[in-house]
């Protein structure tokens, strides 16, 4: 047992960060908030897709023999981590699914979506769905990265078809970091901001509300590596719930660190917090996730 | 990211497993938990049975008297003697986890000789003498006085939450050693002793506890003389004497609560579908999250031993953010007991209302929940020391 | 409207204060506490009894006609508050509510006791029951001044008889009376312990504890005494469910200020927590007065 | 403890319903909320027809125009006006509120003519320039420098979080008229300024909170000349001035937002019924226990508008209480709403999810919820101040 990550896939988890550190940084997200086409309008960039696809985003898990990486469930947690952190838009988790059974989404040529219970994202931008979109109405989203619409009645039975496992387990990980990086800028915020002459990170309200940032942070890691090493679909809900609870949480926790300046559309905290609420939504839901983790309790 | 054990590993769980399997049934009845004297026996005739089948001081190094177990395989250790239901370490806890290794890493060679084979055999148990009434949260500002004279020091005060004080043979004790003023801080004038618990001048008296038992004691010292040769450490150096076990805490320190928890857990599921509890969503779902809560504690478990399995020693930083999960999680573990229970909760016949009286502690010992955080906030993340 | 406390509501709270500390102070509790009859054999202080009796704590509503003191509901929970504070024991609200009914029990002469759910409080030490008590069968208290007894199957239907809406409001009204003594304890520690050199109370950790208890306490208070004026049911088991909650969670966060002083058997504080979970499950338990709150919405 | 009120209360209330009720149907469309005159204009028109039928400046003193009405009057003004729908205080809030009360205290019988009358009527609308971006929790340490030139203070500086700053006549303005130093804490050096709003050096730049709308903005201040007659109270003590009003709250604030969330409740509770919802017992019970929440909130209002009728003015303490339990439980409300509206809770066009976004800052707005427990600790519960 070494549940540390190996060097490989530290080396991929600094490629993934540095790649959409260059392509996705602080600016190129602004732009894109702050753009024309955000809402129902907004526009997937598809030379940004392009360029994930050919660095082996939704190819990671494909057979090398199918032009794949290779790589297994840990590796991609790894890199929708990176992800998470960096908010980086569009139908990440749909697109990297279907890698192995619709045409171009591995290389990024395709863009793919799916329906999630209710919600669909991105479903103008995508060249395909998985699932039945029919009678889909456009929704006002609240992210302003994530188009969304609905598909009336769509919520599907109690068993949720064969890739909601390892997308539940992508979305957990998504969610694992931007906790992380929200509770990063608590933290430097909290270093740098000075109130009643000393940086508020020196007030213990504001230190403890960090550390219970970093708790969840760190649990919902655990949780999500483990779940991704075993794959198993309980553990991965349990990941699930705790990513979601990790990342809505430490958004708030987050701007309330930054006080009035969190509550302004320049700060990106907000963002990740619309995001979480987003991705919260995806099967399974906090209850969904707790009566399966109940149902396993023998 | 690697939770499959390897062939040596496996073996090592299977020959415990078979070993634990034979003996466990020959094992006498568990005392009353009243019974100190009853306790001691039982905890030192397992632990001599451990030492005779070569599991004793598993993880203490070989030098020692030790197997230099890796922490994978002490975690192997916990978890299958934990599901296997066998005897907890009990009375030997303090000689096994903490004086000893303290002494290992930091005694002489005589003190080493002396001290290390009764602790593995179960022949000799100690106890902790750290905390005092007015030093809790911060121990550093101890005052238990010890003044040298000749060959002995001749220590006065008193300490408190010492578990197994009436039966133990030994006492690890921090003592101040140099008064504290503007230019000595508080953690600089201290010294470590074993204390032998027979010496004169030493009287315990049991600390009952809001649970209504004596899992503690407290501990009086009354110019008691300890010979200087039983000082570990130099003089005055007592707090980085001590700090060296703590830093040796190799991620292991919980594994077989989190093992209970996740079988108490179970029960609870059980014992709700029994009583119709189980139909109410609220308390369903609650037992649900904690199902998640405790699964991903017991892979925070393996993160930390692996940590330490490769850097040797998990720093305190990840047994602070560990233990802060773990010990919420486990009050609301009864919590949720007591919902389970409806106003069943309110009987001590049942366990878990026990154990949740004891669950009010987690928070509390070992470091607050407040210090905990502090310690994260500021080692972890680095955020400013406040003034 | 005039919400505060009228010059003779103040009498009383400090008379019955005064009386408590007289006949129930820190002492008598400890002796009741550490005496020989803790527990399943708790035996009733029969003397205080009368004594209750002979001021009008149990007559406190009984008109004057009928030799009673003639008051209502606010200042029974006035009272109440009072006991609750003092961790006074024994079945003061059954005995109140039978003032009327059971001869003996306005002049604390007879001890009345009531089902209430699954449970009744001191079944031994009590005269009359109200309520059926067939088939009781003795419970180990964890609170060590309430003996307990389970009647198996009595988990009545969902109404409640008509005493219990006064016995949940005259119970919030002890629970408000522990939470407000637990802040006041917290405080008082808080502001006497010293570590590092400083009164704990100085550092901000523990003073937002307080404050916490204070804010729960203070809500709790509008929320008893509002129900004690109007009476309605379902004020009432609001204010069950805020002051069973600041009575629970107060104790627990004044534990937690004690530190390890709190947990050990010589420090009062829980008591208030265990007396408080006996409350707490009285009805309407946290459940039932979410559901029946719930209910009322419309 | 006495919930009723008394005949002339209820002949106050008769009134005003029968008013408003004649009154809310002849008003003109609301205006969007991005069209700043449209809203001035609104505001303003209602404040107008208050003012005709002599509810304007209904608790002001009566030698500053108003009609010294009592605390529980005000609270039976707030609580009707918002049960029947009626417009909020918009544009005039910190006229009527702030500003107004400020001048009626703390000004020169000339400054009151002046500027009293306006507010009244509709005719003038203030804004708030107290925060800058330095100088949030710690408003003391503001640094908005003025410099006395002759019969004018010369204004450098910028100021946040000023609503309606597009639309308002004048900003009642915190300035530093004196540098801080070792002998001179931050709030001894402040001045209190009515600055006109077209005085040549301001300028307004809309501020876009999460929420995507522009009710805040950003002023900056370019050596902005305002006559030394516009100052309120004495130079450098325009900290005390400002308390003065801060301390006149007579537990009515939030008496509007305190309705307001119990119809939302009832209106969760008929979307939870109406979409399945309400068949989940965590959805349900919450629900339940916000119930529970905001009734005992209304009773805590109309125990500090009891305590404020009687002694005259409610501290800032019993508001620190009140706020810290409201504004969380108002995000509970949100978040509550979210779980009501599943999926749909990601939809801007339901009221409920802008509202949710909204609600982010009630634990930060006029003090965070961290200033609000450290006011409860140290000034309730006298807890000593930290270092």
């Amino acid at each position: 047992m070494d549940f540390r990550l190996t060097d490989d896939q530290r080396a991929l988890q600094e490629g993934v960060r540095k790649l959409l550190e260059g392509r996705f940084g602080r600016e190129r997200l602004r732009a894109a908030v702050d753009g024309p086409g955000v809402g129902p309008e907004a526009s997937l960039d598809r030379a940004l897709w392009r360029e994930l696809g050919d660095a082996g985003f939704f190819a990671l898990r494909l057979p090398e023999r199918d032009g794949g990486v290779g790589l297994g469930l840990p590796e991609a947690v790894l890199a929708f981590e990176e992800a998470g952190r960096a908010l980086l838009p569009g139908p990440l988790v749909a697109t990297h699914l279907a890698a192995a059974t619709v045409p171009g989404a591995a290389t990024g040529e395709r863009v793919v979506t799916r329906v999630d219970g209710e919600l669909v994202e991105w479903l103008d931008a995508a060249d395909h769905v998985l699932g039945n979109a029919a009678g889909a109405v456009p929704v006002r989203s609240v992210d302003p990265l994530t188009p969304l619409h609905r598909v009336p009645g769509a919520a599907g039975g109690d068993v949720p078809e064969p890739d909601a496992v390892p997308a539940a387990l992508l979305t957990a990980a998504e969610q694992l970091g931007s906790a992380g990086r929200t509770t990063e800028a608590a933290v430097r915020y909290a270093g740098e901001r000075e109130q009643f002459g000393r940086p508020i990170g020196s007030f213990q309200a504001v230190k403890h509300l960090c550390a219970r940032m970093l708790v969840r942070t760190e649990t919902a890691r655990a949780a999500v590596y483990g779940a991704a090493v075993t794959g198993e679909a309980v553990e991965i809900a349990g990941a699930k719930l705790l990513a979601d609870d990790a990342a809505v949480r430490n958004a708030r926790d987050c701007l309330q660190v930054h006080g009035g300046m969190g509550f302004t559309w320049e700060a990106d905290v907000h963002l990740h917090l619309k995001r979480a609420w987003v991705r919260a939504e995806r099967w399974p839901t906090e209850r969904e996730a707790a009566e399966l983790l109940a149902a396993a309790l023998r | 990211m690697d939770l499959t054990y390897t062939e040596e590993e496996e073996e090592f769980r299977a020959r415990l497993r078979a070993w634990l399997a034979a003996t466990l049934p020959g094992l006498p009845p568990r005392p009353d938990p009243r019974d100190w004297p009853g306790r001691r026996a039982y905890d030192t005739a397992w632990q001599r049975r451990l030492y005779d089948a070569g599991y004793a001081g598993l993880h203490w190094p070989a030098d020692a008297g030790g197997h230099g177990a890796t922490p994978t395989q002490h975690l192997i250790f916990l978890e299958e003697t934990e599901l296997a239901g066998a005897p907890y370490v009990g009375a030997n806890f303090v000689g096994l986890l903490h004086a000893g290794p303290t002494i290992a890493a930091e005694g002489t060679r005589a003190q080493c000789s002396r001290w290390l084979p009764p602790i593995l055999r179960g022949d000799e148990i100690w106890c902790q003498g750290f905390s005092e009434p007015d030093a809790g949260s911060d121990l550093a500002s101890l005052r238990t006085r010890a003044v040298r004279d000749g060959d002995a020091y001749v220590v006065t005060g008193s300490k408190i939450w010492t578990s197994h004080a009436e039966v133990a043979d030994w006492c690890e004790l921090l003592v101040r050693t140099r008064p504290v003023s503007a230019d000595v801080p508080g953690h600089r004038g201290i010294t470590w002793l074993a204390l032998p618990m027979n010496a004169p001048g030493v009287s315990v008296r049991p600390l009952r506890t809001l649970a209504g038992t004596t899992e503690f004691a407290e501990m009086f010292l009354d110019e008691v003389r300890v010979p200087a040769a039983h000082r570990v450490g130099e003089e005055n150096d007592g707090w980085r004497v001590t700090m060296v076990t703590l830093s040796f805490e190799r991620g292991t320190a919980f594994v077989g609560e989190v093992v209970a928890c996740r079988r108490t857990l179970r029960a609870l599921a059980e014992a709700a579908r029994g009583n119709g509890r189980w139909d109410d969503q609220e308390v369903r779902r609650t037992l649900g999250r904690l199902n998640a809560e405790f699964t991903a504690l017991w892979r925070l478990t393996q993160w930390n031993v692996s940590e330490a399995q490769r850097a040797g020693g998990v720093p305190g930083n990840s047994g602070s953010v560990f233990k802060l999960r773990y010990s919420h999680a486990r009050q609301e573990l009864y919590d949720a007991a007591a919902r389970v229970l409806g106003p069943g909760g309110l009987d001590l016949s049942h366990d878990w209302t026990a154990d949740r009286l004891s669950s009010l502690s987690y928070t509390i010992a070992a470091g607050t929940s407040q210090i905990q955080r502090n310690i994260v906030a500021e080692r972890v993340l680095g955020l400013p020391k406040g003034r």
